[in-house]
């Protein structure tokens, strides 16, 4: 008699559809939210550099500080990157070979390009977006007690650099939004400004 | 910013290593061409090649060049961090170096402040202590340098019968054409500087035949030729007008074109505090309207060919005998009030009086205005002489002419575009009679076009010079980058021709190039020519004064034709000559007086228009004995009946880039002031693209003037009227940082201006703020180009302005009041007000416009979405949208990108700006300094109009510093703000400006003006 | 369009033929038949429209704001004229079932689902403006929204933009929420009416599963009086909060306290308008003539007339405040809305608002469609000029330096044209395929449809 | 297979007037069966009553959620722009309350709008779309002209005589027996996870 199509199983059927439906939603938002979250798309970036540089030996094994080849960070906006002339300064001696009485694979690149005196193309690590005015010099004064690690992570310990902060603005308000507090022995009271012209012009 | 810290280039860098330099351009340029960031649509773009390097040093790429790569990456693209192979000396990526170097683009040279941020010159500015220019200020064309240094119109390569040649086969065909020539012409700008000189000596000892012209298309010579006869020496007269009380200009815009307009400017202003020692009243009988007659006291529309009844009249009244001066006033419509003031002045301040004559007025005016100046005694005390100028007088055109008709073997154009703005007819016709030319210029312009070797030009800023800046004086100019585009500098291309010619001469032969050959002219040790370089220039002035004046018999000029009309050719303020016809931020400058961007016009008086029958752009033929042009009609009110006047160096057909097929060449009809037969002309209606279309600040559409009370002025009695007020019942109702009463107008302020929420406290920090007085405002326009540059503001062409999207964020309102024959002018230069409540924050729904703790008004282009809401609710209309993307539609190449200001974000389409008090150099001064929560001294921070600005009208900085420059502006008893009782809270103060009417003639005008 | 002819004159619900199967029938009718030529006809020039504003929208986001005729002192043009003249026109049908609603106003009935669908539509419509008026949409949908992001950077809720985007979206979502409550007992009716399965089917999920259980009814009638009580004040804040965007501000001939009563009354004007604009239509070609009366047509004309001498009073009262305020820039402000570059903009508004409804006085001209037809579209015209004026006192505020006047382009032609094609494609597939009268509550208000007080059998 | 070999569910009585509705509902109200229903097109007046129904307990769920939606919209402005990222604005106090209160009255109105949605859904039991109205072809006697009276057989007083019995007593001339579908029957039985089914008032 009946063809009625809202049957029992009908009900069923819809129901587990939305349930599954709900769920889907629910997880994927949550899985997309969190992937695209840029913070997180930012944090963990390490990509392959033109040549094998590596901190974990300089910074690490040798404890170089980190202001000796990064020489502007103390005086301008960008740290600077040392030019191959400034490696060139102690690799014109220093030409460790490995075990088997060859070059370094860096040590081979830097001569490199010393010969063909051209500049390194280095990829950008902590790269901020162009609209960002960042300046090293004004974070490392003494009172700010910051140090490149907190920032950069343990660059020490990286055999090749990876970004472990994610540099978005939020992360920066972390620190900026802090109470002010004393932060050198002549003990200065700061509080680091949080408005807009701060970072963008 | 003094010339001390200008750190001094390292001179061997670019010399030794000019090719190799270039190639390393090149190579830049290769590599900036792959990093091109295309402009996104949904990113606010910084300068993408923000830190290329460039200056110097054959090792150098470039540093921390940003390379935008396209990486298949979810993430944003790879980017790469080119370090330098070797970094120059005192370079640090990021911070900018000041080089001292001569600005010889004008007729004065300038001391010129280079601001160089790796390796880009970005900002030029003037040199503070320059003999010229000694408050470092600058006019707009200096400030508009850059754009024709990074113009990509440049000629690239040299050039022969059209086809790219080396340089090398460039110089040979020249090499070989100049042997043996018989006559040889060369021609060059009148400003060559004292090396050029002494090599152009050279160069014509090797070729006997060679003549030496000075092209100037639209010169002073005639004023020059009779200075020349009545002063006896080939000098120019200067201007000490700070000693003066009474100046009479007689069609000289000596506050915008004619001669020293820094100097005349700083003279001027310094006399112009109603409440200073001097108060010196201004004197204009022009033809055309002037930001001089803008800023005069008394201004009289002057026919300019009845110039002679009006020098001959005020003469003969001066001794005494008034009756011409009244008959021509009767004549020409002159206000017989106004003259007596005059006369009664100049004879009351014998000695501190000067007379100022244009240079497009008959040589009889000229010698007339100089025996006037005797007999006011100016000489020594408001004039002076410079018998050394930098500029020669011209050679007369008709000489040009016919040297070129005889037919020359070689004929030789450094620097000069005659085909385009030679005055007259027949240029073109000769220039074919030449067997041999070769032109040199910046780009391949329409004389460049037409000869058989064309030869690039380094720019000015790529280049060295010297120049005789005054009496005493040499100026130096550094390139301050290796040529962008292998161009050379016109001395290295005599040098190179010369060595050629001059066989047997060894130390020529040795002369690497004119760098070696101005450091031998210059003749100093190292160090010395290393601290001239630190400098800008060497030696002290002299004190030279001006010569009694001989009698010379020069021809009475016609009288003005009655029903005939006179053309002005005038130079325009913002392009002059039509030099810098190729420079797009110039061209979308506002005229001062009638705003038109992008053209000339035919201006005229509106009376005169109506009696043509047109209106606002319909066509005119004006025609001047056997040549025409057809212009476009602007009336305008204060230009003199049945004068019409226009702007030169328009019309440019070929290598101005953007300026190409902008405006009318008026060229054709001649030179100065001229006689002409107009008439109605048919064709369609012209667009003509102004930046304001209503002058009246009271319009309304009734009889009853709506008193809006924007800008204020008033007349000595009513100031000293205003001033014996009682002071105010009670202050505490208004903000305190007001603190007076505004002028003249006290009705509107007795409104109590309340807040319902407690206001936010400054008094902690620093609070920012800017004060102009619109006393001091002559309307030169260098503030807004100082602006533009800083803050890397986009030009978006004539149509985008006529639809009401121009992108100043600084600009000069301009208010006109009174008779339409010869109005009244306010000049208001407008700009972001800062206000402490800010109505634009509160409608922005994203937080994209905020108030920082500072009290600045802050824009974050990067979270702007675009709603305009902001700047609906601006009432002062001061932001500026991003309709298109201008910033890519106005970069046709990568290297223009060199061009921005890396301290400040390139915005893209669909953002708001607006003037952000150059937050820039604010953050850079507090940098400067460590962060010890100390306050920044009092004028540690300038803006960008603040520094340029050549009457000091704009002032800038902390107004928390008691007793500091705001603090004491805003407690002028002239100061106001602009619609104060919308309770907005300005921190933009403005002086009202006191215009110094004669006593006589001083009444209280009713309302505000 | 021609206004249809009134052939017969039908006394209202309460005629004759007027059954409970008479009244399923003839509303669905429209949907259950295959679409007439006429309806085709119709949609395709909808469709045109719907696609001109498509090509706009794309062709604005693709260029700039640069391609309309905006400027610096005129940053809204045409965008924000339709927008707020398309809201305004969305107030009409939660008005009438809403408001009327709880006024007990039994002939809404038959209007109001239509007017409340015309809500909807015409909410999605003026949505698409504040969109595409900032060239960026994407950014524009993502940052007005109070989202948390990698930036730490919230919205400004002092901002009357942001009061539009949560009051605007919550209007779209709660109308939304209303018409389908009142939909669901229709839908059931639709569903056990259809034949064809997939009908059934379709309408049945829409209905969840409804089945007029007197159980359900109960808490239903209770949530549609909720629905009614919420929308009322919602209603009047919407059209407040959007006359905020200019009240607030400081531009005079904007900032009015006039501004939200008159713009909900301007809102309430147009939207009765738009309303007895299409139902005249709608009900000749879907020959509902004895559901929607002449007797409905006339109680709107009344509520038009009634409001356009609310706006007129507005109007004149803000000539009055301007002039008595004594503030220069306020007087000037009124005196160039009149006899500026757009007092022509102003004489029309004048003349469709306020003198042509004069006509509605007379009994003859309420209740003869030819001569009634005219007079709610200019209204619809002239209200369409009252933003339009409104917005136009950017042209010329306070700095006469920086006055410029507004010329619109071809672009912002093409997206006030197209947006009524967008909304005519909505509204007729609305008519396809829901009924476009309550059924239920038609149903309900039928003669011997309730029960006799006191009866028992 | 026949009729009388499948699972009686319930009865229905269906009526064309709505007075005699109104009876029958009271007679079967005071014949004090509880799991019984009325069906009808549109809603009928003093159905409620006739029927003993209690008031519906909507206005609570709305008002609840409105005010919790009005103080929730106010806590997050307030955090928003006072506690985690104060931002000066025009001059403004951070917490600048006057300017709140548009987005307040609409926050509160959009949780009313979205509790009354849901609570109306909830209460009124909807998407359930299986009935024995359905399985016996009688649903579009009830939704679009003619009225019902339900009777369930889950209903302790249910058996089929003594509903027939009160439902002639109404006079009802058109009085149906609702079977259970017959591919469903045995399933029905133990379906415990449609509770629905079961539940007081679902038919």
């Amino acid at each position: 008699m009946s063809s009625t199509i809202f049957t029992r199983a009908f009900d069923r059927r819809v129901r587990t559809l939305l349930t599954v439906l709900g769920i889907s939603v629910v997880v994927g938002g949550a899985f997309g939210t969190h992937t695209l979250w840029q913070a997180n798309m930012e944090q963990g970036y390490s990509p392959a550099q033109p040549l094998a540089f590596n901190h974990a030996i300089m910074a690490g094994t040798h404890k170089i500080e980190c202001t000796y080849c990064h020489t502007q960070a103390l005086k301008g906006p960008h740290a600077g990157i040392p030019t191959v002339a400034d490696c060139m300064k102690c690799h014109k001696e220093i030409q460790t070979k490995d075990g088997e009485g060859h070059l370094k694979e860096g040590l081979a690149q830097l001569n490199e390009y010393w010969r063909a005196k051209t500049p390194i193309p280095w990829v950008k690590v902590h790269d901020l977006a162009d609209f960002v005015y960042f300046d090293h010099s004004r974070h490392l004064q003494p009172h700010t007690g910051l140090q490149c690690a907190d920032c950069h992570g343990d660059v020490a310990k990286m055999d090749r650099v990876t970004r472990v902060n994610s540099l978005k603005m939020g992360w920066c308000l972390d620190c900026h939004m802090q109470a002010p507090q004393k932060n050198t022995p002549e003990g200065w009271t700061t509080r680091a400004p949080i408005h807009c012209t701060t970072c963008h012009r | 910013m003094s010339s001390n810290d200008a750190t001094p280039n390292d001179p061997t860098g670019y010399a030794e290593g000019a090719p190799a330099g270039a190639d390393a351009m090149h190579q830049g340029l290769a590599v900036l061409g792959r990093s091109e960031v295309p402009i996104h649509d949904d990113h606010v773009d910084a300068p993408s090649a923000s830190e290329m390097t460039r200056r110097t040093a054959m090792k150098m790429l470039s540093l921390t060049a940003m390379v935008g790569m396209v990486s298949g990456c979810v993430r944003k693209p790879e980017r790469r961090i080119i370090a330098m192979h070797d970094r120059p000396e005192y370079q640090q990526p990021g911070m900018p170096l000041y080089y001292a170097s001569t600005w010889l683009e004008g007729a004065h040279p300038y001391g010129l402040l280079v601001k160089q941020i790796d390796g880009r010159p970005i900002k030029l500015e003037g040199l503070q202590g320059h003999p010229l220019n000694p408050g470092g200020k600058s006019t707009g064309p200096m400030q508009a340098s850059l754009y024709s240094l990074y113009d990509p119109e440049r000629l690239r390569s040299p050039k022969q019968g059209g086809a790219d040649v080396s340089w090398s086969a460039a110089d040979k065909a020249v090499v070989g054409a100049l042997k043996g020539a018989q006559r040889v012409l060369l021609v060059t700008r009148s400003t060559l500087g004292p090396a050029e000189k002494a090599l152009v000596a050279r160069f014509r000892k090797a070729v006997p035949g060679a003549l030496h012209m000075h092209y100037e298309p639209a010169q002073d010579r005639v004023r020059r030729e009779v200075w020349k006869q009545v002063y006896g020496a080939p000098g120019e007269v200067t201007t000490s007008l700070e000693n003066a009380k009474v100046i009479l200009s007689i069609d000289s815009d000596f506050l915008g074109t004619d001669g020293d307009v820094l100097g005349n400017t700083r003279g001027f202003s310094a006399t112009r505090d109603p409440n200073g020692e001097v108060f010196s009243r201004l004197y204009v009988a022009e033809s055309g309207m002037t930001g001089t007659g803008t800023s005069a006291d008394h201004r009289i529309p002057l026919r300019p060919s009845a110039a002679k009844e009006f020098v001959v009249g005020l003469a003969m009244a001066l001794g005494g005998d008034s009756k011409t001066l009244s008959a021509s006033a009767g004549r020409f419509g002159w206000d017989p009030k106004v003259l007596e003031a005059l006369v009664k002045d100049l004879n009351a301040n014998r000695g501190a009086a000067a007379v100022l004559a244009g240079p497009h007025l008959p040589a009889f005016v000229h010698s007339a205005v100089a025996s006037l100046n005797a007999t006011l005694g100016a000489a020594g005390k408001t004039l002076g002489w410079n018998p050394t100028p930098a500029a020669a007088i011209a050679t007369d055109p008709a000489e040009l002419l016919q040297a070129l008709n005889a037919g020359p073997d070689v004929a030789i154009f450094l620097g000069v575009n005659p085909m385009h703005d030679f005055p007259g007819a027949g240029f073109a016709d000769a220039l074919g009679k030449a067997k041999f030319t070769v032109a040199q210029g910046l780009t391949e312009d329409e004389t460049l076009a037409a000869a058989e070797i064309a030869l690039p030009s380094a720019h000015a800023l790529e280049s060295w010079n010297d120049a005789a800046v005054s009496p005493g004086v040499k100026g130096l100019a550094q390139p301050m980058i290796a040529p962008l585009f292998g161009g050379r500098q016109i001395g290295d291309s005599l040098l190179a021709w010369t060595k050629a010619l001059a066989t047997g001469d060894d130390a020529l032969a040795k002369t690497k190039d004119f760098h070696a050959w101005l450091k031998s002219a210059w003749g100093l040790g190292q160090t010395a020519w290393e601290g001239a370089l630190r400098k800008g220039y060497v030696g002290s002035a002299a004190k030279t004064t001006l010569p009694a004046p001989k009698g010379a018999g020069f021809p009475e000029p016609a009288d003005p034709v009655e029903g005939g009309y006179d053309v002005v050719l005038a130079l325009h303020p913002n392009t002059g000559d039509g030099r810098w016809q190729g420079n797009a931020w110039l061209l979308e400058t506002p005229e001062t007086c009638n705003k038109v961007v992008w053209d000339n016009v035919a201006a005229m008086a509106p009376s005169t228009a109506s009696a043509l029958g047109v209106e606002e752009g319909d066509w005119i033929k004006v025609t001047v004995g056997e040549a025409s042009v057809e212009l476009p009609v602007l009336p305008q009110p204060g230009v003199q009946k049945n004068t019409i006047v226009t702007h030169v160096g328009y019309g440019r057909t070929k290598g101005a880039g953007h300026g190409n097929g902008v405006g009318v060449n008026v060229a054709a009809l001649g030179v100065g002031l001229l006689a002409a037969k107009v008439v109605k002309a048919s064709g369609d209606k012209y667009l003509i693209s102004r930046t304001q279309h209503v002058f009246d600040q009271d319009y309304s559409h009734t009889d009853t003037p709506v008193k809006r009370h924007i800008a204020l002025s008033g007349t000595p009695k009513e100031y000293a009227e205003y001033k014996a007020q009682p002071p105010r019942p009670d202050p505490s109702t208004l903000d305190p940082t007001d603190g007076t009463l505004s002028f003249p107008d006290t009705q509107k302020h007795k409104i109590p201006l309340t807040q319902i929420d407690e206001a936010v406290d400054y008094s902690k920090g620093a609070k920012w703020g800017l004060a102009i007085d619109l006393g001091q405002c002559t309307g030169c326009n260098a503030c807004m180009l100082a602006c533009q540059t800083e803050n890397n503001i986009v030009i978006d062409g004539k149509e985008e302005v006529a639809k009401g999207r121009d992108m100043s964020w600084i600009r000069i309102d301009r208010y006109e009041a009174g008779p339409e024959d010869n109005p009244e002018i306010l000049l208001q230069p407008m700009l972001c007000q800062h206000c402490d409540n800010a109505p634009c924050e509160t409608v922005c729904p994203v937080n994209a416009t905020t108030h920082s703790p500072e009290g600045l008004n802050e824009q974050v282009y990067n979270r702007c979405v675009g709603t305009r809401y902001c700047n609906n609710n601006c009432p002062y209309k001061v932001r500026r949208f991003n309709f298109f993307n201008y910033t890519g539609k106005q970069t046709t190449s990568p290297v223009q990108e060199l061009r921005a200001n890396p301290h400040v974000t390139v915005r893209t389409r669909g953002v708001m700006e607006k003037c952000t008090f150059c937050i820039q150099r604010i953050n850079a001064a507090k940098f400067a300094v460590p962060d010890r929560g100390e306050r920044l001294k009092d004028g540690a921070v300038t803006t960008a109009c603040q520094q340029a600005c050549p009457a000091d009208a704009i002032v800038f900085g902390d107004a928390n510093i008691k007793g500091g420059k705001i603090d004491r502006a805003r407690k002028s008893d002239l100061a106001y703000h602009v619609l104060e009782e919308i309770n907005v809270r300005p921190n933009v103060t403005y002086a009202a400006r006191i215009r110094n009417v004669h006593p006589d003639l001083d009444h209280p005008v009713k309302g505000g003006h | 369009m021609t206004p249809p002819e009134e052939t017969e004159v039908v006394g209202g619900v309460s005629g004759p033929q007027a059954t409970l199967q008479k009244i399923d029938d003839d509303i669905a009718a429209p949907f259950e038949s295959f679409p007439t030529t006429r309806w085709l006809a119709a949609f395709t020039v909808a469709k045109i429209g719907a696609a001109i504003f498509g090509i706009s929208f794309v062709y604005t986001i693709a260029v700039g704001i640069g391609s309309w005729g905006n400027n610096n002192p005129v940053g809204w043009g045409f965008a924000i004229t339709n927008f707020v003249f398309w809201i305004g026109i969305g107030h009409a049908g939660t008005l009438i079932s809403a408001i009327l609603y709880l006024l007990r106003q039994k002939w809404r009935t038959s209007i109001a689902r239509f007017a409340e669908a015309m809500t909807i539509f015409a909410v999605i419509v003026a949505l698409q403006f504040p969109m595409v008026h900032t060239g960026r949409p994407w950014l524009a949908a993502y940052w007005l929204l109070p989202l948390p992001n990698a930036n730490g950077i919230w919205v400004n809720f002092r901002s009357p933009l942001l009061w539009d985007v949560f009051a605007v979206s919550t209007y779209a979502l709660v109308s939304l929420m209303f018409w389908y409550t009142g939909l669901i007992p229709d839908l059931a009716a639709a569903r056990d009416r259809a034949t064809h399965r997939v009908r059934k089917l379709v309408y049945g999920i829409l209905s969840l599963g409804w089945k007029g259980s007197n159980r359900a009814w109960q808490h239903y009638e209770k949530a549609y009086l909720l629905f009614a009580g919420l929308s009322t004040p919602l209603v009047l804040s919407v059209h407040s909060v959007v006359s905020f965007d200019f009240a607030t501000s400081v531009i005079p001939g904007w900032h009015t306290t006039i501004f939200p009563p008159y713009f909900v009354a301007g809102a309430i004007f147009s939207g009765f308008a738009m309303v007895a604009t299409l139902i005249i239509i709608m009900r000749k070609y879907f020959k509902l003539q004895h559901i929607i009366t002449i007797d409905h047509l006339d109680v709107m004309n009344r509520i038009v007339l009634v409001t356009s001498l609310m706006v007129g009073y507005a109007y004149m009262m803000e000539l009055f405040i301007a002039w008595y305020s004594g503030v220069a820039f306020e007087r000037f402000a009124f005196m160039n809305r009149a006899f500026g570059s757009y007092g022509w903009a102003y004489a029309i508004m004048v003349t469709c608002n306020v003198i042509l409804p004069q006509l509605l006085w007379f009994k003859k001209i309420r209740r003869t469609i030819k001569y009634m037809y005219p007079i709610v579209i200019a209204v619809n015209i002239g209200m369409w000029f009252e933003r339009f004026v409104i917005i136009m006192a950017l042209h010329r505020d306070f700095l006469p330096s920086s006055w410029h006047d507004f010329t619109p382009t071809i672009v912002d032609y093409g997206l006030l044209v197209g947006s009524f094609g967008l909304f005519l494609t909505l509204l007729l597939l609305f008519c396809r395929f829901l009924p476009t009268v309550a059924v239920a509550e038609a149903k309900a208000v039928a003669p011997g449809a309730q029960p006799t007080g006191g009866h028992h059998a | 297979m026949h009729d009388q070999d499948r699972k009686v569910v319930g009865m229905i009585g269906l009526f064309d007037e709505p007075n005699a509705l109104i009876a029958a509902a009271e007679k079967v109200r005071d014949a004090g069966y509880t799991k019984w229903d009325c069906h009808t097109p549109y809603p009928l007046h003093g159905l409620d009553d006739a029927m003993g129904l209690k008031p519906s307990p909507m206005p609570y769920i709305t008002l609840t959620a409105g005010l919790i939606g009005g103080c929730l919209g106010m806590y997050m402005m307030y955090w928003m722009s006072a506690v985690d990222y104060p931002v000066r604005i025009g001059g403004k106090p951070y917490f600048s309350w006057p300017a709140f209160v548009p987005i307040t009255f609409e926050a509160f109105v959009l949780f009313a709008g979205l509790a009354t949605m849901g609570g109306m859904i909830k209460l009124t039991k909807l998407g359930r779309w299986a009935s024995p109205l359905h399985d016996n072809d009688v649903m579009v006697e009830v939704t679009t002209t003619r009225l019902g009276v339900v009777l369930e057989a889950e209903d302790p007083k249910f058996t089929q005589e003594a509903a027939q019995a009160l439902l002639d007593e109404t006079g009802c001339q058109d009085i149906r027996v609702l079977y259970a579908p017959e591919d469903e029957a045995s399933e029905d039985e133990a379906s415990e996870d449609d509770d629905a089914a079961t539940e007081h008032g679902e038919v």
